[in-house]
């Protein structure tokens, strides 16, 4: 229980976060911070701990967001109902991959899923009777306040790391690690790698759909190259993944404040503390250091995805071993 | 019908027959030592009778079922536990949740499966390595690590894949030890071995295998004085000469 | 390793920190009107989106240069939306909370324009979309949202009057490159193809950015249509005529219907294959607009490179944001958006104004032309009251070009 | 009937320019047993010398090639050295850690050239980049030809290099057993750092015989990544005459596809013989010729 006291304080913390800062631009911010911890939960599950490494989350990614998209325009429901649907359909598209490309190992399999990725980009682009195409879909968003989109998000991130807690610490967590770790060792004490490779992806899938209707309930429009977007969603889940840490519980949501936050602090220089910075000082290397990293603040980002896979390998939380000492 | 017998494996890599047609009785309880030089298929053998290669022909019958064509976690769930020759350890796992990992098998609860792997490891003697991280223990350990993941599946059927290679003579007399406690505890065993040392002491009966086929069958000494067994293992002209 | 995670941590707890409790604004005198400006300035968009940043920085230098507003000068600060709809809504919401600007414009991307639009209309800003053209954006009733560039589906319709008075083809054959903009418009052109009694016999989307269309244009060539009409950019229109040349394929005409077939990157691409190749379009530096010749040669002046129909439209909208700003009665978003209504405007982009109909509400309305490459120059054809020059049609087959 | 065949011969061309790209991808990924994704950026750096040497000194592109070529070797070198060696000796969970540096890589490489060109379409223009020629009214595109030559020969020349030479055979000695390779005295991070510069050399071979056809921004390189490692399956991982196979099935696939079943599916119907051939060829088509 000792171990819980510490996530549970930074939980209440989370939770009134929105009613001390009442600045909608950082309450933002972490909406998109918490649905990308339940993204890179996923992610981590099936990667991190199972060891498949997927390059392809944005086609559950992508599921989820249309499945609530179309509940509303075709249907005429709410949209809500996605966060119900979005993640079972995620699991719809994960389960036939799974079963046939479960076969393939490691570097093949990464590669089926990247192709997976971009069959279900094509696919919703082309079939515009069905997608409406590039024309994408625009719900009316119910809320004007950020707060209760806030609340949802944080208990699907919630929800992801308590699930993958529970997950990890049952019987599909040793099989999952196992499987990673060696999946023909695995496979001679007496475990269906195939089976619980399947179980790992079609949970991962279900987070990641989760956090797709999630994304079109919030953003409010969609369109094929923003949800099925390669580097934007599958890359950016990995990154996440491994820049939080590789198999570990809380590593996702670490990645994910890093990787929103991080990025936002070199997009807007340092919230334009950096411009401020220069206006006081005048000195002209911290005119062109400010100039440098406004213009370029993808390829600062770029330097540090770079430093941060050469230095820390692991991610910043460490490796699975070192949470599990408690035992 | 024996505890275990296979009848006429075969196993082809690309043309050749790396296993050619080998039939063997194990009967329950006893050590089955395998013996044969380098590259006669003890391993394969152990690899089919597993599941891990699929047959090209024969069958494997084991405690009355057929076991041949079935995946190897299902023959695993069957009894038949084997360690591998070149160890796999789960390397970023503590000792005890290697071990935990396959004592899931025969638990319905994980506090079942913990007091197995506990009792498990102790059965083996790795209480004192059980929260070291796998991938850190010397081979010795390793290749106790094996033994003990595999007991932790209750098998009924242990395959030991050279489970002494690279053990100092301490080490070994300790593993022979091991090896005929899990015996004693009602395990029937089929060992793969060069150490003749090992094979000679724990082995009720040896099957020498070369080129993939069966060339005798015996107790030990039976079998060591073998002239086809010589033949294999020292060269014909040893043998022509002696 | 500890140390180092200690590090890391410390730094990104820091950095937020600092930033939230050192950036409140200065108060100055002549302080400058700030305006927000979103554009993706990196990844896939980021050359349209330099080509209106490009233009509104032109613009705004020249409008402060001027005196500014009243006196104070307009500040833009642009920001880049990388082209996602959640930085593009991450900026909104920093240039609103953090900036305060009194108003926002720009919006490439319909994706990110409607992230922008229902911020600007919650946070109740005034927004006027530059570019992103999609039909829905102003037909949800935002009081907020002003659209300065006429939808999608509004592109093709000179190019309709002169088909039904001139070319009246039985067949055509529509090709458009997968994007909002090829899908949207390859659609409404279609149906207004089936409405006046053109048949569509082939209709065909490609992803941007293809290596080799000749596949297409074999089979486009079998079916043998009176007029092809091709919405796509400027290389992959290069690409395309080129290869119809390639494959001596000859129908009646070739239509552009994006800005793609106006540029001069195309000429030079395309080479002889642009020849009597006509195109849609709304702007082009030879509308007659006044000011749109100087805008274009100032721009190749300043910055080296050809501007588009995209940097009119981001240099329009910044002496637009000028005008309104100048009569608003104060900088309350109320006043500002009052101001907008009446906004009657001309710029090099057109006459602005918003006004209602069909479903769309706000929305300003231009006229389109049709344009011909004719000797290497681009000449406006159609209207016939504003061509620069007559017409070619028929258009001979390639050899006698 | 001309349909067909003009769609043939178009297929075939396009499959020369990708087996060229496909030539280096399989070589890193035969011995590295990475997946590259920075591929195309490096073909895209190569684009751009190729740009700023035809357009600042008006060198021809074809002339060009023996300055792209061993630049991008230095790169690739450079870029094995001192960015993807030192992952291997960091003990690490996932081995896709290397992977994703390359997709830090293709990130930074992206963003430099946006920094220096900014993101505007360039592109070259030379006397045959229009150029075609024709066989009754079939027409074979000049540019195209030329790569195809171009890739035919260079995959013969790494052929025999791979199988003539010392160096050719410790490559293939490290892409078949790293460890044997080392324990029989071959310094595989120098033969690793040497692979990685020919197949970005490779790569920048394509990009400059592409470019006088095609044009350049700072995005290109992503499309040109993912066909490279499409092709790379296709032919089997290591496989020079393999990724003419794999370019130029890929380049049909597309091309049939584009005129039978409609444009939009072309490269869908390359991602669905991938998928196919990960699954019931494992091993690509190196497998049934063997080579």
């Amino acid at each position: 229980m000792k171990n819980h006291l510490g996530p549970l304080a930074f939980l209440l913390v989370l939770i009134a976060f929105p009613l001390a800062v009442r600045d909608p631009y950082y309450q933002h911010l972490m909406i998109l911070v918490l649905m990308w911890v339940a993204i890179g939960s996923g992610w981590n599950l099936i990667a991190g701990f199972t060891g498949q490494v997927s390059f392809g989350d944005a086609a559950f990614f992508g599921t989820g967001a249309y499945t609530a998209g179309l509940l509303a325009h075709k249907l005429g429901m709410s949209a809500w109902w996605g966060l119900g649907l979005g993640g079972i359909f995620a699991v719809i598209i994960a389960f036939p991959f799974g079963w046939i490309c479960f076969r393939l190992r490691g570097a093949y399999f990464a590669l089926a899923t990247l192709a997976l990725n971009e069959v279900m980009r094509h696919t919703a682009t082309i079939w515009e009777s069905l997608t409406e195409g590039m024309v994408g879909i625009l719900i009316m968003q119910t809320f004007v306040s950020k707060i209760p989109y806030y609340y949802i998000a944080l208990a699907i991130a919630v929800v992801s790391l308590i699930s993958v807690q529970v997950v990890m610490s049952s019987r599909w967590g040793y099989y999952f690690v196992s499987i990673r770790e060696d999946q023909d060792a695995a496979e001679s004490i007496g475990i269906d790698t195939h089976y619980y490779k399947m179980v790992s992806l079609c949970l991962a899938a279900y987070l990641t759909g989760l956090a797709g209707s999630l994304y079109m309930n919030y953003m409010g429009f969609i369109d094929p190259t923003i949800v099925f977007s390669l580097h934007d969603i599958s890359i950016m889940a990995i990154l996440v993944g491994i820049v939080g840490g590789v198999g570990t519980v809380y590593g996702p949501a670490v990645g994910a404040f890093i990787m929103v936050a991080v990025s936002e602090v070199f997009r807007t220089g340092g919230f334009g503390l950096l411009e401020k910075l220069t206006a006081a000082t005048g000195s002209p290397v911290m005119v062109l250091v400010t100039k440098y990293i406004k213009e370029a603040h993808v390829l600062t980002f770029g330097l540090l995805v770079i430093f941060v896979i050469l230095f820390l390998p692991n991610g910043v939380v460490g490796g699975w071993r070192k949470s599990r000492r408690s035992h | 019908m024996a505890y275990f017998e296979t009848l006429g494996l075969v196993k082809l890599f690309g043309g050749l027959a790396a296993v050619n047609g080998v039939s063997f009785d194990v009967n329950e309880g006893e050590i089955c030592g395998l013996i044969g030089p380098n590259g006669s298929g003890k391993t394969t053998i152990f690899n089919l009778i597993n599941g891990y290669f699929p047959l090209d022909k024969g069958e494997i019958y084991f405690n009355g079922n057929k076991i041949s064509g079935l995946k190897t976690h299902k023959i695993c769930r069957e009894g038949i536990g084997r360690t591998f020759q070149i160890v796999k350890p789960l390397k970023r796992m503590t000792v005890l949740d290697n071990v935990l990992a396959s004592a899931f098998l025969r638990s319905h609860t994980k506090s079942e499966a913990v007091e197995l792997a506990e009792k498990t490891v102790s059965f083996c003697g790795m209480t004192s390595l059980k929260d070291k991280v796998a991938g850190s223990l010397p081979i010795a350990s390793r290749k106790r690590l094996e033994i003990t993941r595999a007991m932790a599946t209750k098998p009924k059927l242990l395959l030991l894949d050279e489970t002494a290679a690279g053990l100092n003579p301490v080490e070994l007399e300790e593993a022979i030890a091991l090896i005929k406690k899990i015996r004693d505890s009602g395990v029937t065993i089929i060992i793969v071995e060069h150490i003749m040392k090992v094979i000679m002491t724990v082995s009720d009966r040896v099957v020498a295998i070369n080129h993939g086929m069966v060339l005798a069958e015996g107790t030990p000494e039976e079998v060591a004085s073998h002239a086809g067994v010589i033949a294999a293992y020292l060269g014909e002209d040893y043998c022509a000469a002696g | 390793m500890k140390r180092m995670r200690f590090g890391v941590v410390l730094v990104l707890v820091l950095v937020p920190a600092a930033a939230l409790v050192g950036l409140n604004p200065v108060q100055a005198a002549e302080e400058p009107i700030k305006v927000g400006v979103v554009l993706p300035l990196t990844g896939e968009q980021a050359k349209f989106g330099e080509i209106e940043k490009n233009s509104f920085l032109m613009g705004v230098e020249e409008i402060n240069k001027a005196g500014g507003v009243n006196g104070r000068p307009i500040k833009l600060i642009i920001e880049d939306d990388m082209g996602k709809a959640d930085v593009g809504r991450s900026a909104v919401e920093k240039l609103i909370s953090r900036d305060k600007v009194v108003m926002l414009t720009g919006g490439y991307s319909s994706s990110v324009t409607y992230a922008i639009c229902a911020v600007a209309q919650q946070r109740k800003t005034p927004f006027l979309v530059t570019t992103g053209s999609a039909d829905k954006i102003t037909e949800q009733g935002w009081e907020y949202v002003f659209r300065l560039n006429p939808p999608v589906s509004e592109y093709p319709k000179a190019l309709n009057a002169f088909l039904q008075e001139v070319v009246k083809p039985q067949t055509v054959a529509v090709l458009h490159e997968n994007t909002l903009f090829g899908q949207a418009g390859s659609q409404e052109f279609a149906k207004q193809c089936e409405e006046t009694g053109i048949k569509v016999i082939v209709k065909e989307g490609y992803e941007h950015g293809a290596v080799d269309f000749k596949p297409l244009l074999i089979k486009v060539k079998a079916a043998k249509p009176d007029l092809v009409y091709m919405i796509s950019y400027v290389m992959d229109a290069a690409l395309l005529m080129r290869q119809s040349k390639e494959l001596n394929f000859n129908p009646k005409l070739f239509v552009g219907g994006g800005a793609g077939f106006t540029l001069p990157e195309f000429v030079k691409n395309a080479g002889e294959a642009a020849e009597l190749v006509f195109s849609a379009t709304l702007w082009t530096p030879s509308v007659p607009y006044p000011g749109a010749q100087k805008y274009y040669d100032d721009y190749m002046k300043r910055y080296g490179s050809p501007t588009e129909y995209h940097g009119a439209e981001a240099y329009a909208s910044v002496y637009v944001v000028e005008d309104v700003l100048k009569r608003a009665k104060d900088l309350t978003p109320a006043s500002i958006r009052e101001a907008l209504l009446k906004t009657d405007k001309m710029t090099v982009f057109g006459p602005v104004k918003f006004t209602s109909y069909d479903k769309k509400t706000q929305q300003n309305s231009l006229p389109t032309y049709l344009v011909q490459w004719q000797k290497g120059q681009l000449e406006t054809v159609w209207p016939r009251n504003v061509a620069t020059k007559p017409y070619v049609y028929p258009v001979p087959a390639w050899s006698q070009r | 009937m001309e349909v067909f065949v003009q769609t043939l011969v178009a297929g075939v061309l396009k499959g020369g320019l990708y087996a060229l790209i496909g030539i280096g991808m399989t070589l890193i990924m035969g011995v590295m047993g990475i997946i590259n994704l920075a591929h195309g950026q490096m073909m895209m750096v190569a684009m751009y010398l190729t740009y700023v040497l035809f357009h600042y000194l008006g060198i021809d592109p074809y002339m060009a090639l023996f300055v792209s070529m061993p630049s991008l070797f230095l790169l690739g070198m450079f870029i094995q050295r001192f960015l993807l060696n030192p992952l291997m000796k960091v003990e690490s969970i996932l081995p896709e850690n290397q992977v994703l540096m390359t997709v830090g890589i293709a990130m930074v490489l992206t963003e430099i050239a946006r920094f220096i060109f900014t993101s505007n379409y360039l592109s070259v223009q030379t006397s045959y980049s229009t150029k075609a020629w024709y066989v009754g009214e079939i027409s074979f595109s000049a540019a195209l030809c030329v790569a195809f030559a171009f890739a035919a020969l260079l995959s013969a020349g790494l052929f025999g290099f791979l199988v003539k030479t010392d160096l050719g055979r410790s490559i293939r000695a490290v892409s078949q057993d790293n460890e044997a390779a080392q324990l029989m005295g071959i310094d595989s991070e120098r033969i690793k750092i040497i692979t990685m510069g020919i197949g970005a050399a490779l790569v920048a071979a394509a990009g400059t015989l592409l470019l006088p056809i095609y044009y350049l921004f700072p995005d290109i390189g992503g499309p040109f990544t993912r066909k490279a490692f499409v092709i790379t399956i296709l032919g089997g991982l290591g496989s020079t005459v393999g990724a003419i196979f794999g370019g130029v099935t890929l380049g049909l696939a597309e091309a049939f596809g584009a005129t039978y079943i409609g444009m939009d599916y072309e490269d869908m119907v390359g991602l669905i013989i991938f998928i196919l051939v990960l699954l019931f060829l494992p091993g690509g088509f190196k497998r049934l010729t063997k080579v």
